[in-house]
């Protein structure tokens, strides 16, 4: 059982020749927690946004192929502040402006609402301004939204970008936690020596089109390295030309020394 | 000499309203010193950075850029000497190209055309944005344009450059041209200020790191000692970069932070194994 | 005060300036300006107090003004009328807190289209002003200097307007699909969130004030 | 309507009401508070104008209930801007500039009769004192009025006219091409 499917799909933006995806069959499940990584501009954001259901529909272009998606999916972008809705005068309000919008009752809002709080360790803040937070509360406000209306696919984009590194170290607790209860995560980050701890597979992408797909082990291969988009221990260990498979992590490689 | 003092606190304080960001804060920078600003959110960073631009005044204490004091200079005057890349310098953009808009400091401060051509090129060049000069900036990802804007900076060819986050959301090998690029001119004389939470960027780039904690100055030191001392790190919010935690793991000597000489050594060392 | 439903309070609003203009100078507009200000004192006095006094304040230079450029008679006539209307508007925006508004125009069915415009514009606009006095700080600090001669300024204008504007209509994108993951548009019928209650007495009052209004026009014209 | 152009709405009246709160900035005697109206005219139609322009107006009502009546010339400017953007105007500032002067004069003798019947023209210290200055000039009092408003309105609308051509000329070329009216606005059919 898949939540989200992508079967051989590739887009156009608008008035643009070349598209910025290619041929792409990516399937995520419950639980799984799938990273894409790649070179700015090698369409991760765009792969996000198809597979939300908002390209093409609200950016306009044109796509071939078939997007198959389980009930209901959630996305948060990197960009915090425009992702307010600009209808909610405190916290909560915010947080309950999804399940509003889909007519839940009374009651399954609050549930939802509190519970979402809970999880972001943000209930504190539940009478605040929005407009008077912090980037990073802020961008805890947004994704406790998103949880809140209960989504079985969570898409991530640069989820720790506005964040300092105690705040990144949540966000990718919250990420597993979120997996272990059965949700399918998809993300994109450039924060590739966090994902070993955090992804159950990562998807590299090179202009528009998957190069590879693997393991979290897939981030100490040579050619990835090469590219700029292995662990820094991988690089490392490469880089003094020593004999591969290159440790991927820390703990890999004083284990690989002794 | 003064003037080779790029950048000096002198017991700077600084308030919004009743709220002290910044209290007693002094250090200096000199020239071609290299030097990070690390520390949680909030903990007076950027309020450094408004200093050092001469858009905040301190309040007590003074800041001085060389012989300049910030207090008597407004910021465009400023911008002779100190080139800066704020937060969300990705907006600030607004020319028909690239190169257009990497030209517009110079230009402001009024160089003639051929003159600010050379130095949008060398700009450019530093950066390898080449590619990108003809493109218009909104073609561009956020990170790039904040790219983009720290060539308009670099252009300024400035004695001090103060930078917020100028890696934020660049892939590996945008990163390390920005580290080229500021290595380059910083043994051109240049002072660098970055403030960033990116450690190994910080380690491969910079030598010194400050830290602040709730606005005050928490560390002062060697980035190679710092970072590797996992135990200073932790109560202010920082975690050892994984070059440095593995330094210390496999006890490495020397203690290397950056890539280069952690390879050299690892090599070294392995070598050495290899043939006992 | 703050109690009645927000629709009574726009409406109440709306009369006090309406009657100002309808009744007969200067006794109509001696008595809708008291009324106002007297409003703005029920709930509580010390923060009446402050409402009166921003009210007086704004409606001071109009007095001046008015004595500058008319005879006693239309400067007293038409200074009641524009204090009737700025005590309202004052008064109403102390005691109406936007996010009720906006509530109340969701439970009321009114289309969630309209609450959200009234609502995203409130929210857009300390936003983008703050972001405008960034793009403002960072010119300068690229050596723009925003005076000298007035084509230097309408520069330093262009070099604030235009980063501004591209950098909002590029999010224009990111808040549509903000709006669209969590909902807005799916056509289901919205659950309002804190409904503020609305008496009927309140209504039939809100009607009755209006064919006043009504009728006094008639009988003014008459 | 689609929920792109929903967000297009208060982000182009919250540029309005920044940009005439920053305009003091560069010290320049301009109000700029119809830039939003006019660029969503030229982006997506008049009927998007004008509810930027009614917004505007409503916005700035709760910070100084003066400007209601106003909303009227919010109106007047978002139908004049679908001219003037069906018919390419905003190709150049060539175009624009007397355009918008164009629009000055509309937008003061629309705003003459509100500002005289409603608040004896007084309606800012600016224009007030320029009535003043027109009534010693021997104008009758409609007509000092007008010549009030007109003249501390006069490059206002021009100014505002160049502004939205330079944004629309400044567009990358995957925004524009989602705005068809900009590129008729700009000339490019």
């Amino acid at each position: 059982m898949r939540t989200l499917g992508l079967d051989d799909v590739t887009f156009w933006y608008p008035a643009t020749a070349n598209p910025a995806l290619e041929n792409i069959t990516l399937d995520v499940g419950p639980g799984d927690i799938v990273a894409l990584v790649g070179r700015g501009g090698a369409g991760a954001s765009t792969l996000l946004l198809v597979a939300a259901g908002l390209a093409p529909r609200v950016t306009g272009g044109r796509l071939a192929g078939t997007v198959s998606r389980g009930a209901r999916a959630g996305i948060v972008l990197p960009t915090p502040w425009t992702q307010l809705s600009g209808m909610a005068f405190t916290v909560w309000d915010e947080v309950a402006f999804g399940p509003a919008n889909l007519g839940w009752p009374g009651h399954a809002i609050s549930r939802h609402v509190d519970h979402a709080l809970e999880r972001l360790e943000i209930a504190p803040l539940a009478s605040r301004d929005p407009a008077s937070l912090s980037g990073g509360e802020l961008q805890r406000v947004i994704i406790a939204g998103i949880l809140a209306m209960d989504p079985d696919l969570v898409l991530l984009d640069e989820p720790t970008a506005e964040l300092d590194p105690e705040g990144a170290r949540a966000v990718w607790r919250l990420v597993r936690s979120l997996a272990g209860e059965g949700k399918a995560v998809l993300l994109a980050t450039s924060d590739v020596d966090a994902l070993p701890d955090v992804a159950d597979r990562i998807v590299w992408l090179e202009q528009g089109s998957v190069r590879a797909m693997g393991e979290p082990s897939l981030l100490a291969e040579d050619a990835l390295c090469e590219a700029g988009l292995g662990t820094t221990v991988a690089g490392l260990w490469r880089a003094a030309a020593l004999p591969a498979p290159y440790p991927l992590t820390v703990v890999d490689a004083v284990q690989r020394w002794r | 000499m003064a003037l080779s003092r790029a950048l000096a606190f002198d017991g700077v304080g600084f308030s919004y309203g009743n709220v002290a960001a910044l209290s007693d804060v002094s250090f200096e920078v000199a020239a071609g010193e290299r030097v990070a600003l690390l520390g949680r959110n909030g903990a007076g960073k950027s309020t450094i950075v408004r200093l050092v631009t001469g858009l905040v005044h301190p309040d007590p204490g003074s800041v001085w850029i060389g012989d300049w004091d910030t207090a008597d200079l407004a910021p465009e005057d400023l911008a002779r000497r100190v080139g800066s890349v704020f937060q969300h310098a990705d907006q600030q953009l607004f020319a028909r190209t690239l190169r257009e808009d990497v030209g517009f400091g110079p230009r402001a401060l009024g160089f003639p055309a051929r003159e600010v051509r050379r130095r949008t090129d060398e700009a450019l060049d530093a950066l390898d944005l080449h590619a990108h000069a003809e493109q218009h900036p909104y073609d561009l990802s956020p990170a790039l344009r904040k790219v983009g804007a720290l060539a308009g900076a670099l252009a300024l060819e400035p004695s001090l450059l103060i930078l917020d986050e100028p890696t934020a959301g660049l892939d590996r090998a945008w990163r390390a041209r920005v580290a080229d690029a500021l290595r380059e001119h910083a043994e051109r004389g240049a002072a660098l200020l970055v403030v960033t939470h990116d450690l190994t960027f910080a380690a491969e780039t910079l030598e010194r790191g400050i830290v602040l904690d709730r606005g005050r100055l928490a560390c002062d030191e060697p980035l190679e000692r710092l970072l590797t001392s996992a135990e200073r790190l932790k109560p202010l919010g920082l975690v050892p970069p994984p070059i440095a935690a593995l330094s210390v793991a496999l006890d490495l000597p020397g203690r290397p932070v950056r890539e280069r000489d952690a390879a050299h050594t690892l090599a070294r060392v392995a070598g050495g194994r290899s043939a006992s | 005060m703050s109690a009645l439903h927000p629709f009574s309070l726009l409406a109440i609003a709306a009369a006090l300036p309406a009657f100002a203009w309808i009744l007969p100078a200067p006794g109509g507009g001696l008595a809708t300006a008291t009324l106002a200000l007297a409003l703005a004192l029920v709930p509580d006095v010390r923060a009446g107090a402050r409402v009166v006094r921003v009210a007086v304040l704004t409606a001071a230079p109009f007095w001046l003004f008015l004595l500058l450029l008319h005879d006693l008679p239309t400067t007293v006539a038409m200074g009641l009328r524009i204090t009737t209307m700025v005590a309202s508007f004052v008064w109403l925006v102390a005691a109406l807190p936007p996010d009720r508004l906006v509530e109340a125009m969701v439970a009321r069915g009114w289309s969630l289209t309209l609450a959200y415009l009234f609502a995203a514009t409130l929210s857009a606009v300390p936003v983008l002003k703050a972001r405008a006095q960034r793009i403002v700080e960072a010119q300068r600090c690229r050596g723009l200097s925003p005076r000298g001669s007035v084509a230097n300024r309408l520069r330093a204008l262009r070099a604030l307007a235009l980063p501004l504007v591209l950098s909002a209509l590029h999010e224009v994108d990111e808040r549509a699909f903000a709006l669209e993951t969590r909902g807005m548009g799916s056509g289901v019928h919205r659950t309002p969130l804190a409904a503020p209650p609305d008496r009927p007495l309140e209504r039939a009052a809100r009607w009755a004030l209006l064919l006043l209004c009504l009728a006094a026009v008639i009988w003014r014209l008459a | 309507m689609s929920v792109r152009l929903l967000a297009l709405i208060p982000v182009t009246v919250a540029i309005s009401l920044a940009l005439s709160a920053a305009v003091d900035a560069v010290a320049l005697p301009l109000f700029l508070d119809t830039t939003g109206t006019i660029l969503a005219t030229a982006l997506a139609g008049p009927v998007v104008g004008i509810a930027v322009g009614v917004l505007t107006s409503a916005v700035n009502t709760l910070r100084n209930p003066t400007f209601w009546p106003f909303v009227v010339v919010q109106i007047i400017v978002a139908l004049y801007a679908g001219f003037a953007a069906r018919a390419g105007l905003f190709r150049s500032l060539k175009t624009a500039v007397p355009t918008g002067l164009g629009l000055g004069v509309l937008a003061s003798l629309t705003s003459t009769p509100i500002s005289y019947f409603v608040f004896g023209c007084t309606t800012t210290g600016g224009i007030a004192l320029t009535t003043a200055l027109g009534r010693a000039l021997g104008l009758p009092p409609l007509g000092a009025c007008f010549f009030g408003s007109f003249v501390s309105d006069f490059g206002d609308k021009a100014v505002t006219f160049a502004l939205v051509a330079a944004v629309l000329h400044a567009l990358p070329r995957r925004t524009a091409a989602r705005f068809p009216l900009a590129l008729r606005a700009m000339g490019a059919t």
